[in-house]
């Protein structure tokens, strides 16, 4: 097995999960990395799309931001943000929507917004951005974020995105026809949403990682699928493509 | 009518205290040269829109240039806060900062019925997430043939609206390409607009990725100050100064530090400063 | 996704009885030969929209083909009446023809509501006129923030829309250029599509007047029809073909010099007929 | 006195109402030739707007319909017709609509849509197109229509797109700021509203025309301002310009 970073399992993982045909709203870091290991090894027709208007974009390096320009220069089409957000996200043709955020709970809604009061805030962060509607007009929505306790909280004080609700109930309830957080993707392992429940119930965990570890850094009590398995340890190709690409950006930013 | 004239005479002609101005451009094209013409003039309570307020809106607000803050993400992007910003919000320094929040698909909207003369945008948007409870701005109208509830914001119609554009030929029509953001629709919903260019050119030679033309009579100031965008980028003409963007995260960590910068690179520089950036990363 | 496929094929998967369809085209690109092919494979009930219908409504309907037309302007444009739009509406004949009237900025509104993924549009319009006294589709909402009362109308959603392009490339992406009208609305509003382009290249060669991309994935299926959008124009194609417009005239205005023509030039046809007038006003 | 029809007449008197400033939303027929002449003699700067999306068009022969390639390929830009509609027209952005229509009223009301009952038609006309809102949206509106019993009516079986309103008082009083119809371009006389009443009244008689004439033309008993005065015939230049650029378009089509 080749030596890998919990970062890069958790690229690697959420790379694994899109698919030639996805149509797919990509955030910075993580996910766009995530995304282009895809498109350069198993989905070479996907379709990637970034919030800045950018339309099938195939770039290169990766951006720094969701709005540079190797992403114009590379799209099959480039489009207005407000064209972007209304016949694009919300006219509902976009399949896979990523997401991360500062903070998260057991059913997957996302705290971007603030840490505190919000009218007397502990701690500003920075906002939805495109995250309350990504989250419900996207086909289905994966999240990718490192564990850790101040991160992964049994309840939130700021609701920015909807995962399946408050309760696991609520996005059903207000009609919501889009999936919702299918996947959440970790440096520690991968969450599924329970069929029943909704509640994020860990469906493999990466290898060298333990329960305890697991545990130690969620805010709640994890639940795990009954068939819970070891999630497969990067392919030398996988680590090869994402390091690569990896490398081209840095020599490329640097420049 | 479009106006050729100094960036210095278009901010003082167009941009007063109390007005609320919106500069955009969405990662690209962002006009930091008119963003520093307006510290310096040292216009006060303005009300600032913008969806990413980023690093020009944190020189702003740390010099205290603005009451209050209409956006929808706030940060230094790919490297992290927009400390100024923070300090405001959270510190109430140099004064207190009220903001006004929405989501980006919120803000695209409310620019689109701005230049759509329209009161209000309707979207499908803001299910099941908290902001509504503290934005009472945003509201909701009922769909009349489907009885389905949709959320609405205010349009957007700003003072003034400012950005920053590739060129404009002499007839005062200006050519944006590349990723033009919301840029068009702040201008058409803008009741006076500033729009810096890279250069005068005779001809636009529209057809180009994505190009977007704004003729010259829905346009009052045009000001030609080549690199205007630096640190971000004006596709064509020269690539992001990355390096910039994270030294300014240790810059804006510091009041001291922050107003040292600020009276160094603005205060005490013009315009024409911005010209040898876009030599330096072309 | 994309798939090319025959036009004969295209329209027996895709336009079914009683389905609501709609061919655009500004002036420019409109869908003859398309048209054409839903006339020869005998489509009947359908409810056909388009903001300008014209001469190949004038003939789908003359053939008996829809049960309701909803449009904002009908006419042979630059020559006078589509008789045999008048014909239906004033005498039913073939058979009657329900028509759901607008404006063209309501109906502009629809598609882009359409396209939008919102059940309605709202706009300034139908103020102290009497549409919206016989189309009881046209109600209003109040701005939630002015109070101000606005029209709205339904966004159309059709179960086919169909237009014509310049070119696609082998993945199927599509580009328009010149006048685009609303035909990207169009597709993005529509259940299903089929789109006839002058020929298939390897690159599109984006940057162009107004060029327009529609990615593969949001079309449904592509036909290759040189000189589908005859006797209309297609830019860098071919020209508009006047004279055809003003011979309709006196084609359309008999039933029986009507129904020859159809025979002979639809009927006793397939889509190939097109390309000879690519090459005539070439 | 140079020879000339009472339609050159007509355009003439249009074309010159028209300021280099002015941004015209153009239809097709006598408004096109008018804009066009305006650009040709005393406007060169005017900007002519195409309901199709067409903006800062210069066409070189007339269009034969407002979609023609000519005028995208002389025009600065084109737009969509969603964005027309809604950033030009509903923007606010168009000084000069040009109407023209089958029937017409004493305050400027049109039909374009029906002669008879709207459900049992007995003429059915083309219907309103961009009218109804260009009517509102636009700074104000010019009218060309040749005069005739059939065409000038007391009243309207339909109004299409709005004037000053049924008795010249609707118009102000359901709050539309934009002016209206500020004039009624006719192939014997120009109508301009009464301050007070609103009623089209005529400011000018075209050379050779008698006040019989328009009685005899009109369906309603025409009013006069006061200081009504006889229109100035066409000069040679507005002559030669408009007839070169009406040669220039037939020989231009014929082709």
């Amino acid at each position: 097995m080749a030596d890998f970073t919990r970062n890069e399992m958790m690229t690697i993982v959420a790379a694994r999960a899109l698919k030639n045909d996805d149509v797919c709203f990509v955030g910075i870091g993580a996910p766009s990395a995530a995304c282009n290991v895809a498109r350069l090894i198993h989905a070479p027709q996907i379709t990637l799309i970034y919030e800045s208007g950018t339309i099938g974009t195939r770039p290169n390096v990766l951006p720094l931001s969701i709005g540079d320009g190797e992403l114009c220069e590379t799209a099959l089409c480039t489009v207005s943000v407000p064209e972007m957000f209304r016949y694009w996200l919300q006219g509902g043709r976009i399949t896979v929507g990523f997401l991360g955020g500062a903070q998260i709970d057991k059913f997957a809604n996302i705290n971007t917004t603030v840490v505190g009061d919000y009218h007397k805030p502990k701690v500003r962060l920075p906002g939805g951005g495109g995250a309350p509607e990504i989250a419900t007009n996207c086909g289905e929505i994966f999240i990718t974020m490192a564990m850790g306790k101040r991160a992964f909280l049994e309840k939130l004080p700021f609701i920015t995105s909807m995962g399946h609700g408050p309760t696991g109930a609520e996005r059903r309830a207000l009609g919501v026809k889009s999936k919702g957080p299918t996947r959440l993707i970790t440096d520690m392992c991968v969450f599924e949403p329970d069929p029943v429940t909704m509640e994020m119930t860990i469906r493999s965990i990466h290898p060298g990682v333990t329960r305890e570890e697991i545990a130690e850094n969620c805010g709640w009590t994890p639940r795990y699928f009954d068939n819970c398995s070891e999630t497969p340890a990067p392919t030398a190709q996988e680590l090869e493509v994402l390091r690569d690409i990896q490398a081209r950006t840095k020599a490329a930013h640097a420049a | 009518m479009a106006k050729f004239m100094s960036l210095a005479d278009a901010v003082a002609e167009n941009v007063r205290d109390g007005d609320s101005v919106a500069m955009e451009g969405f990662t690209h094209l962002i006009p930091f040269a008119a963003g520093h013409e307006v510290i310096r003039q040292g216009r006060k309570h303005l009300t600032l829109i913008r969806m990413t307020p980023d690093l020009i809106y944190d020189q702003l607000i740390g010099m205290g240039c603005a009451d209050k803050l209409v956006f929808s993400w706030g940060g230094n992007p790919g490297v992290g806060s927009t400390h100024r910003i923070r300090d405001a919000v959270e510190n109430a320094w140099p004064h207190p900062l009220a903001i006004e929040e929405h989501s980006h698909a919120a803000m695209a909207n409310a620019y689109e019925a701005g230049a759509s003369n329209l009161p209000f945008a309707v979207l499908r948007g803001y299910i099941g997430v908290d902001l509504p409870k503290v934005n009472p701005k945003i509201k909701s109208v009922t769909c009349p043939y489907t009885g389905e509830v949709l959320a609405t914001v205010p349009a957007h119609r700003p003072d003034v609206g400012i950005i920053h554009a590739q060129r404009a030929d002499r007839e005062g029509n200006v050519l944006i390409e590349g990723i033009t953001g919301c840029q068009k629709e702040v201008v058409l919903a803008s009741k006076r607009t500033i729009i810096t260019v890279e250069e005068m050119v005779d001809k636009l030679d529209a057809p180009s990725f994505n190009s977007t033309v704004l003729p010259h009579w829905t346009i009052g100031a045009i000001s030609v100050v080549k690199g205007g965008a630096h640190p971000s980028y004006a596709q064509g003409y020269y690539t992001r100064d990355n390096s910039f963007y994270i030294a300014w995260d240790k810059v804006s960590r510091d009041r001291d530090t922050f107003l040292a910068w600020m009276k160094e690179n603005v205060l005490d520089k013009t315009p024409d400063a911005f010209a040898a950036h876009a030599k330096r990363s072309a």
